[in-house]
Order: C-alpha cells, then structure tokens, then sequence
C-alpha cells in the first residue's frame, strides 16, 4: 500500500468535494444526525453527506460489504487527519457510528451486520444508548429493566434514563435483565430494537444548561425478538463493557477538544487586557492560564505518546486509563478559569442582545462540563478503576 | 468582639427562616425565573419583608428605622440565601441605604431612608462599568453646568436597576477611571429623559440592568455626598453590601451541603449507601471545615461592622473572598456528589450553582477581594 | 469573685516576679523541662521557676493540696492571658502537665493523686508517653505490648515507638494489653511507672528534621505494681482517650502558633521585595499570603467563636472536631509557602555562616510540620472522625 | 515527533538503572551525606560514569564527543534521579559543556569539551546571584582594560562549584541588573587570586558554593562567547540544565510513588491494608494520572530540544514547572501516606523531600516557569 499515494489521493477527493461552507466548524444545530428523520441545515451539508455515503465516508474503517470505505488502521488515520487539516465537517453523527455499529461488527451475527451496519453508514437509522437507570447510576449492573421470555420474544418492561435524543432516535441498543437469579452481572442481555415498537415513550429531562436531549425512555411491555441480542442472551455484560471503552473514549476526545473556540489565553487578552509589555495584566490569571495550557498540552500528546512507546516497544495499557478521567477535569477547571476571567460576559443566559453567541456557548458548556466527569463512568469510578488495574491496589470496587 | 448572634439577633434570624421556609421556598423562585415578572423578585414577598421591617434594620430610629445593625440584617440574609430568596434588600436597603446614610446630608437621609423603609421607592447602586467588578474604573461623566450635571455614559449589572425608582450613580467628575479621586455620587430619578434601561439576563435569573446615559440632566442638588470625594462612602457602603452578600451566600453554601449530606446518607450505588465511600466522606468532611472556616470570618468581620473597626475593610475582604471560593468548591462538589440527578434542572442544586458563581462575581470576585485585603493590610 | 480585682493581683504579681528575661519568647532549648535533671538555662529561668512552684502557678488550675493555685476556669483564664499579655515564659514544660496530670486528677484514686501530682508541681517528675506501637500507627487500640498479671504486679513485654524525650522521663504513663482475648478495646490498661525500672531501654530515632527527641522504647520483663493502674484494669480505653483529647488540642495550639517568628508577609518583604506601590511584588506570592492569612484569622477566632455561641445558647459541639486537621494542614502550607518566598534561604541546612538561625528554624519547621499531619490522630483519622462524628455518614471507622 | 525513547536510547536507560540500583543506590547517596567527601559527590562513581561515556553524549565526535544527545542523557539522568545519584552531569557536561558548546570559539571548543568528557576538568557554571533563579538579575561586574577583565561581585548557588576546576561566570559588562543585553560569559580559573568559594549547605546535602569576587583578573581571551550578548548562549544552556534536571526530577516522582504504592499494599491498619482505603486510593491514583501528564510533558520538550525546536524554551519551561509541582504533591503525599516511619531519618522518603524542594528552586521554580513559559508563548 503506498500510504502517500493515498494521501493525496484523500487529499485531492476531499477538495474536489467537500463544498466550502463544509469547512468551518460545525454549530450543534448545524451537525447532520442521521436517521429515518434526516436533516439538513443547508444545501451543502445534504451534498456533502450524499458524497460521502457514496464512498462509505461516514464510517471509512467499516467494510466496503456493509457500508464502509474498507480502510485499514492507516489508512483510516491519514483519512481523518486530512479531514482535520481541511476543517471538514463530519459528514454525519450517529450513536450508531460510534457505539452500535463497531459492537456489531465486533459481536454481530452475519445478519445482524447485514441488517444494521449498512443503515447506519447510509445514515438511515439513527440509535440511542439505554444504559443507565434511574436510582442506579454508576452502578451500572444494578440495573432492573426486565427481558422475560415469551415464545422467540422477550418482554421488556422498565425504565433508562439519560437516553440521549431518545425522543429522535430509530433504534436503540439496550441493557435488559434477562436472569434475575444469577449474579448481577451474568444476567444481562444487549438487545436491539426499534424505538417505534409499542410501548416505548421517551421523555426529555431538561438539564441545568437547558438542554432537553437526554431522555427518560419507559418501556410498558415491549415486545422484541429474542434473535435482537447482540452476543450471547446473559453474557451481553461483555458487549456493554467494550461499548463503555468506545464512549470513553469519546468522552476523553470531548474533554480535549470541546466545542467553545474561546482559548483562556484569547479571552484573557480580550476581557482582561494587557500590560505595557503585552503580558496579561492579572498575573494571577495569567498563572493559571500558563497551568491550564501546559496541563492541556500534556494531555494532548499522551495518546501519541502511548503509541509511540508501543511503537518502540516500551508500551504500557495502563496510560489509557487516564483519559477519561484527565480530560473531563481538565475541561471542568478550564470553564472554571474562563468564567473568572470573562467576569459578566460569561455569565450571560440567552440573552442574545447583551452578550455573543461565543460567550453564551461558554456559559453554558461551563454547565455542561459538570455533566462530563458524571456520565460514561463518574471521576470516583475512573480513579478506582486506575487504582486497581494501573497500581493494583486491593479492594472490591469495581 | 462576639463571633455569635445574640438573643435578638438569632430571634429574629429564626424568624427568617421560617418565613423564607414557608412563604418563599425555592419553589417561589423557579416561578420568578422565565422572566414574567419583570422585577426579578415577587412584590408580595418583598411587602411581607417591609412588614417585617427588614428595610428599616439598618437605619437609625431618626429615618424610620429600626437600629438593629447589620449583623442582623446579614442574619436574616443568610437564612434567605437557604431557598434563593430573590428581593432589593441588597439593591435598596444594603447598597443604596448604606450610600444615603454615609454619604446623604440631613435632608436626603430625612427625605429617602423613610421611603427605602417604607418601600415607596426602591433605589438601585450603579456602579460597575466594565466586565468584573472595580470601583474606581468609572468613566461615566458627569460635567457640573450652572444648576446641572449632565451625565453621559454607561452602567453594567446594575442589581434590580430595571425594576427601581431612582439610582445612585457614581461618576466621575474629575480625574482618569482608576482614580479614587474625582468621584462623585449623583441621585437619579429612573423616569429622567436621556436613560436608557435595558434588561440583561444573567444565570441567576435576578433583576439586572445595563444603563446608558446619552446627556441626561440632573439637578446640582442631586449630589449625594461631596464632589469629588464621593467614593470613600462608596466603598463603604459597597462594603455593607458585600458582607450582606457574603451572608446570603453563605447560606447558600450551608443549604446545598447539608442537601449533599443527606443525600449521601440515602443514595444507594453497588448495594451500599454512597456515604460510606471513604473519599466521598474525606471530601465531605474538608468541605465541612472549610465551611467552617467560612463561618468564622464571616462573624469576625460582621463584628468589625458593628463597631465600624478601622479593619472592617479588610475583614470583608476577606469574607467574600473565602466565601466566595468555598461557595465554589462547595456547589461543584454538591454536583458532583449528586450524579446525574444533580445536573437536571428538576435538581435544585443547578440553581445554587449558578448563584454561586454570579453572587461570587458580583461586589468583588475573589481575586478582587484577596488583592484588595494585602493592599490594606499593607503588603 | 471579684475577677477585676484578681486580673489586677495577678498583673501585679507578674510584673512584680517574672524576670524580665523570661518575657522574650524561649527557643526550644530554653524551656524549662521539669524531671529529676531538671537544668535551668540561667539563674533568671531558676528564679522564675522556684517562684512560680511556690504559688502553685505552674499548675494553676489544680488544687492547692495537690499543688496547684486551686484557680476556677474564669480565673485560669485570666492568669492565662496576662501571661500572655506580659510575654511570661512558662515557667515548667512536662507531659505531666498536660496529659498524665490531668488524667490523674480524672480517675486517679486519691493516694494516686497525692503521689503524683505535686511531683509534677513542683517539676520533680517528668513524664512521657507510651501509646504508639511500631507497625500500629494510628490503629492504636491494636496495640500489643503485654502485660502480665504475676502476684500483685504486672509483668509487661513490648515496645513503644514515637515516646518523646523517652530518653530523658522520669516516669511513663502507657497503654498495656491485659486481656489479649477481650476486644481489642476492652483488654486494654492505663499503666504508670518508673522509667528507672529494671528492663526499661529507650532509644532515640532520627527524624527527617534532624531532632533526635522521639524513641523507641524497649520493655523486658518490666515488673510493675498492679495499683499503678490509672482507671479500671481491662478499661484504660476510656483513660487514654481522654488523654488524647488533651493531646489533640495541645496539637490544634501548635497548629496555630509555631514556634517560627516568620511569617509569609514579613518574609515576603524581605525576600522578594516590593513594587512601587509598596505591595509585595510577586502578585501570585501575594495572592497566597492573603489566602493564607484569611484562612489563619479564620482559623484562630474559631475557638472563641465557639465558645461566644455556647454563651450565646447556640453552640456545637462538633466545631471542636476541626481543630486538629484544620491547623496542623494550614501549617504545612504555611511552610511551602515560606520555601517558595524565601527560595536558597528556606533550604539551608546546619550552615550557620550563610543562613540566619531564624532561616535554618523554618528549613526544620517545614518539615517538622510533616509530622504534625501524622501524629496525635492523622488528617486522615480526623476526617473519618468528621464525616462520623459531625456528618453522621456511615460506616465503621474509628 | 517521537515521543518515546528509542531503542538505543532505551538500551542506554536500562544500563544506567542497573548502575544506579547496583553501583550507588540510595545507601550510597547516605554516606556521602555529613560532608565528609568535599565534592558532595563519589569520586569513584563518577569515574565509571566517564568511562561508560555519559560525559561525552551530548557533544559532536569533533570534540570527543558520541553525539548522542540530550534525550538520551536525560533518560539517564531520569534513573539517576531514583537512586538520588550525586554527580557532576549535570553541572559541568550539561550546563558548562552546553555553554561552551553554544557560545565557544572553536578553539575552546577543542580545548575544554575534551577536558569535560575525559573528566580531566570539572567546570561550574556561575550564574544566579540572589535568593531565587534570575538569570538576567545579574549585578556581577566584568570592566574590560585593556586586555584584562576586572570583575567583582558574587554569586550563589553554584552546583558542585566547590570542587569546579574552571568556573563559567555570567557578568555584566553594559546595562543594568533585569535587562537580557549586556550579559557575558567568562571562563575563570578556580585557582585565580581574589575568588573566595565558600561551601553552603542546603537540605540536599549536595555540593553548592557561593563565590565571591575581589577585583579578579581574567586576561580577555577567556570571554566565551560575544561582548555583551551572552544570555542567548546562556539561557540556551540552563534550559539543557532544566530539562535534565526535570528529568531528574522525574525519576525521584516516579521512585517515591512506586514505593508508596508499594507500602500501601503492605501496610495494615484497623486490621485491613490501607491500600483499601478509598481515600487514598483516589488520591494515589490522581497521582499517577499527574505523573503520566509530567512523563507527556517531559518527552514533549525533550523532543524539541532534539530538533532544538523553536518552541522548545516554553516547552521546557512547561515540564519544569509542572514536574517541580508534580514532585511537590507526590513528595508530600508520599510523607504524609508513609506516617510516623515515613518522617524518619531511617527511611529514604525524607531524602526525596528534601530534594524535590531544592531542586524545584534550582534554574527556575514552577512560579517562574509558569512565568517564562506565558511570556515565551506571547500572552
């Protein structure tokens, strides 16, 4: 394979067909979620999705059989890295992209991959996560929704909460209870099925950022079939753990890179000003934006880092332990420091007259950050997780 | 020196908390938030506290007031920080009462502290121009012509400016923004023509304004205080207003860690209480002496209040700035502690979270205070 | 009682008696230890001390019969303070002071009493502690030196560890296991006795700070007289955690009063310098010696806080818990803070040509204040007492 | 960007941890302690340092050298750091050697860094003067007659300046004490008249002098570098000093908290490990989160530096500063978790105390790199 070939050949594709307005950072409201109820905020994002479903562009890395480009490991990195140094949009969001579609191609059966893994990179059927419940938390093999069998079907009843776009989503990938007896975490069965079915009702909750995407979703005697679990019926503990590394994953990308374009430094210069030598004028804030970048960089090159030392044989698993955990702090106290020094301006509350798109953004990620060391696995549960497999340090957590 | 409420002082501290219990529990205030109300706060509890005769605590019996002191007002402000009292006690009675009474000749205090206890007028302070809060960088002007000011410029988070009946401006008639020098205080009517009020919309959902003055002209006679030298009762009273503030916060602080708390003792995860995770405990247990702490200075510096010590200054400093970073701490933890519950808007803790971190910026962040407590400390 | 008039006859007696160079603060190898070596470092601290013990002032809240001024709390308090007011030394240092005397005059018989207590009045006894055990740490109550019942006597076996000026007591209060098949609480005796009895070695151990003064002690086959037990035999648990309440708020006093004359602010000055408007020119230094100072005003009007709101009829008792933790952390802070003002000069080390007594003081008490985290009850130990005792969480620390 | 050693990088790492575990463990750093070897550092070990090559790694071959560069080095001084090695490395090959290397003529190139690899020399570079790192608060005066240089001054804080055979003294010929322009570097004799070297003793107990200079005599030809312009050559120099000694550093970090981590696995209390205790556990495990964000860091800058990158100052500031704070945490949480046995002289946690501090202060603390790194980086 001639990787720089490659290269530019991604490179020439993505000019010639990526349109311009493509090129600049996506707003929430302008991100394409796929699903039966497709939209497109213009023109352009409906053609610069349709190219890419063409190629198998939503998802490069999946087969060419089932949607995808059939990109290797490399391939894949130089796709994305070009994406990122052209500025392109992602071409489509979906749960389905990022969570149940690499679970099916990784436990699927023939069928499953044939029925699912094409709509989800056509961007046809949009998904949800019915993980969490309500009184469970991080507890996450606590959970009670109930799956009891009924001929080739499974009757569910229950409830998941923080389902999100529950209320837009197709299909969901699901958590259920399928042997009350055995030990919490051998009775548990991931199932897929379709969010029309009766007796599904989602129920927005709204956060202290406004927001309404996270759902309560109600199951009230749901019927599915039993041919719907992904994996094996009682073993899906299995499916749902690797499906957690996946969203960690993502959480520790969203820490890193969140969506306000407003930098301590650029703000500080702005709200706070500079002195005769063009240095920060509060020291003090200047001191902790020196601390948030310097920790920001560290944090930035980790990943590449662990790759460089498995590269060179030094490797160690651990290192990935940390993401989680690093970036969704960092990001609480970078929020921290903005509001500190943004004074007023960022503590503006849809008021569109009095304050910039960019500094209500901010107040409301400041928000949105406290949900970040919460969901997908809480800071405690991170730092028992590094405190038992990173220094193996005794005890029953889990 | 007594770092406790006496007798008088915890009666009626009781009866505040019964009344903000009872008559305006957070409830009250999630129906003032959407903004159908315009005053940010609800008239009819704020009538209750004029019966009270909260508004008269601080004045002398001479005006109507009652000369209870501002440790008690600052009691009765901690109890309402509990359930998210929203009311211009801080605006009218603390800010601009305090700025009459230290800055006011007899007529003016004759004239307006009856009017602030009676609650015919509502007075708000306008002080702030820029982004964070800072006394002397005034730039609004106010050029003395014959009989007249006329004042052009602008005012920011002016606190229940959209809602009162008069404002206390402070505006620089001489000098350059940064001077303490050259400030004068001007009483002014809210109907003069020339005032531009605008609602601005902030994460506590309070009464807050910006005004634009675009040639305004006010009676000579309207000039609270000397000219010139109108900022050391400025500073005093935005002293009185940060100590009360401190208190409200304060009680904040304790509302939403005695909620994580109980909390802690009936939230179960992995089959047992989550209180008897030993890091949440350790967590829990520093926010207890910080809380501690909190109490500590606060009552150290309301005492300096009381007998108006030459160190009130720095002691309210000092206040606001550890109550100011415990209140911090404090709501973050709260948060975090509750999980996924806690970041719901049905959670009442999103809504002290967000008046921490108004109530932290307003008067003074901690920054501003913890510098400003070494310059008069003289280091 | 007329306490005016008494503030007025202490005043004058102080001024009348207390030598005026027993009112500069005594270094550490100044105070007066009492024991059967009792040394004066000068005819001044000799007079002081012969002075005192007549009246009783070296305990001046005990008895007269037992040797003391026989002072109610009011009156203590007053003699306290016009001490402090005047600068007077104390007259005697001596854990019998503290601890083993007052304990006595808790449980002690009265034949006890009366042997004990006016030997430490007079400062003819000094007396050290034996908790601690090697490998024990803050689990006192597993300790396991033994004490064997043989006649009238005890036989004891064991060691102790951290028993301060072991080396040079005179007598040992100390914890024994007398019932090794009782709860590990309930087997437990207050012994006292002479540390000239045959079997007893104490060696000292170096700390990190250079100070030799804490041992280890060593019992062979020390023989004891079973009265010498202070309290019930098998129920010393009680006595001892007394003892250790008198023990936490002598530490909670260290806490907030070291015995290095430097503060941040002073230091500052020197060490850094100012700017033109006369502020402490590094603003970050600055910014931390203000939090430090607010958090140590905080800290030292708590006590009286608490006590203005007993009187007030609104106290709480769990105030009292934070002291420990609250001043012995502020401290160690305190002393970072003071190696990062002072920058070469925090970090001389016995260079009596290039650093200042006062600079070699703060080197030591940077890490003196290390040990006062640990002992007496770690921070740790204090927040589980806390989140127990305070917060009522649950759980079965201790 | 490569951020990880490389094979023969690593090969060079794992011979210098079994020489620091073999031939001087800590054991040995102990017995140097008490000043009864003047050098502060073992004459024998530093004899098998130079024969295993370490003196010539970050030179050309031109100059004896094995050009092997400073990451490899620093992964050196990375296993030397757990073992608490004293040695020359880092005084006279990375700080003299780097000075020489950057502002030497080629002549004194070809004399003294033979001398430094072969360890017939040892040089001490002389540059702070007050109570903290400053490298452009430079008072000490070098006056040009003729062609001699006049110099007068002192210095402090001289690593291994008590055994140094030449000095590399930074004066000031033009300008004042803060300005970067009027620096200069001089190569002085130990043996020259009118030095005066004085042994001072920090809590490291390692070998630091102050010098103190009487109108000495130093002909002109021993100017290295330009008249005047030498703080580029100089800062370049002690920025090679500060990523090694952060790599130093970094190997303290990481024996400390492998030990504590250890005793936590060891240790029981109330009957159970206290690795059991969550409070603890969380905060060992935050631990190692800030000890992988130092390790990134660190490999950041070293990468830099490789390619002397522009940006490498600001990066070496930033892994100084964060290492020197991340020692800080780690080496009193290390204390603190150890208890009574971990403030004992018998115990080696103390002796990593110790030098955490010291070495946090040397060529920079976390307050002055925050510092740099803002201005480097232009805000």
């Amino acid at each position: 394979m001639d990787y720089k070939a490659f290269r530019q050949d991604i490179r020439a594709w993505l000019e010639a067909n990526c349109p311009a307005s493509m090129r600049t950072p996506a707003k929430q409201e302008e991100q394409v979620w796929g699903g039966r109820n497709i939209k497109f905020p213009s023109p352009d994002a409906k053609l610069w999705f349709e190219r890419c479903v063409e190629k198998g562009y939503c998802v490069p890395d999946w087969p060419v059989e089932y949607g995808g480009a059939g990109f290797d490991t490399e391939q894949t990195r130089i796709f994305k890295s070009e994406m990122r140094k052209l500025g392109c949009r992602a071409p489509q969001v979906n749960l389905g992209i990022w969570m149940s579609g690499p679970a099916i191609l990784e436990f699927g059966t023939e069928e499953q991959k044939r029925e699912h893994l094409p709509k989800i990179a056509r961007g046809e059927i949009r998904w949800c996560q019915g993980y969490s419940e309500p009184g469970a938390g991080s507890d996450l093999a606590g959970l009670q929704t109930r799956a009891v069998a009924d001929g080739d079907d499974f009757i569910i009843n229950g409830s998941k909460i923080w389902t999100s776009y529950a209320d837009e989503s197709d299909w969901i990938y699901c958590l259920v209870r399928t042997d009350p007896d055995a030990p919490k975490r051998d009775g548990i069965t991931f199932l897929l099925f379709d969010m029309a079915s009766a007796g599904v009702e989602a129920k927005p909750i709204e956060l202290i950022t406004g927001e309404r995407h996270f759902c309560q979703t109600f199951f009230d005697n749901v019927r599915v079939p039993q041919k719907n679990a992904l994996g094996v019926i009682n073993q899906g503990w299995t499916v749902a753990k690797r499906v957690l590394e996946f969203e960690r994953n993502m959480m520790s990308d969203l820490g890193s890179e969140t969506g306000s374009n407003v930098e301590p430094r650029e703000a500080a210069l702005h709200y706070i000003g500079k002195d005769n030598n063009g240095a920060i004028s509060d020291v003090i804030l200047r001191d902790a934006i020196a601390r948030h970048e310097i920790q920001k960089r560290a944090f930035d090159v980790t990943q590449q880092r662990m790759i460089d030392e498995f590269t060179n044989g030094a490797g160690n698993m651990n290192t990935a332990l940390i993401f989680k955990y690093c970036g969704t702090e960092e990001e609480k106290r970078k929020f921290e420091l903005l509001l500190k020094i943004m004074g007023e301006q960022g503590l503006g509350w849809r008021d569109h007259q009095h304050f910039t798109e960019s500094e209500l953004n901010t107040t409301i990620e400041w928000m949105g950050a406290k949900t970040h060391t919460i969901a997908g696995g809480t800071s405690e549960i991170q730092l028992n997780i590094i405190a038992k497999r990173a220094l193996g340090l005794p005890g029953v957590l889990s | 020196m007594t770092l406790a409420f006496n007798e008088e002082q915890r009666t009626l501290k009781d009866t505040a908390r019964e009344f903000a219990r009872n008559q305006s529990p957070v409830e009250s205030f999630r129906q003032l938030r959407g903004g159908a109300v315009t005053e940010g706060f609800s008239t009819d509890i704020w009538q209750s506290m004029i019966e009270l005769g909260w508004t008269g605590m601080t004045f002398p019996e001479a005006y109507g007031g009652f000369d209870f002191g501002y440790m008690g007002l600052a009691g009765c402000m901690e109890e309402l920080g509990h359930t998210l009292v929203a009311s211009p006690l801080l605006s009218s009675v603390v800010l601009s009462g305090s700025a009459i009474l230290f800055a006011g000749t007899e007529e003016q205090k004759q004239t307006l502290l009856p009017q602030i206890v009676s609650g015919e007028k509502r007075i708000a302070l306008a002080c702030d121009e820029g982004f964070h809060h800072q006394p002397t960088a005034i730039s609004a002007t106010a050029v003395k012509e014959g009989d007249t000011f006329l004042l052009n410029g602008s005012k920011a988070r002016v606190i229940d400016g959209l809602s009162a009946d008069l404002f206390i401006v402070a505006v620089r008639t001489t000098g350059n923004a940064g001077d303490t020098n050259g400030i004068s205080l001007l009483l002014l009517d809210a109907s003069t023509p020339g005032i531009s009020i605008e609602k601005t919309s902030l994460v506590d959902s309070r009464n807050y304004a910006r005004l634009t003055f675009n040639n305004v002209c006010i009676p000579a006679s309207h000039l609270l205080g000397e000219m010139h030298n109108g900022f050391a009762a400025l500073d005093k009273a935005l002293d009185r207003g940060r100590i009360c503030l401190a208190a409200e916060m304060f009680g904040g602080i304790q509302e939403i860690f005695d909620r994580t708390v109980q909390y802690l003792k009936e939230r179960k995860q992995f089959g047992v209480l989550i209180g008897t995770f030993q890091a949440l405990q350790h967590r829990a247990a520093h926010m207890y002496t910080e809380i501690e702490m909190c109490k500590s200075i606060l009552m150290l510096a309301l005492d300096a209040v009381e007998k108006d010590s030459g160190n009130a200054p720095q002691l309210i400093s000092a206040a606001k700035a550890k109550i100011s970073e415990t209140y911090e701490l404090v709501s973050n933890e709260a948060t975090q502690m509750h999980g996924g519950i806690g970041v719901t808007d049905e959670l009442d803790i999103g809504l002290f979270l967000k008046r921490a971190r108004m109530s932290a910026e307003l008067l003074g962040s901690a920054r501003f205070h913890f510098s400003r407590y070494a310059t008069l400390e003289g280091f």
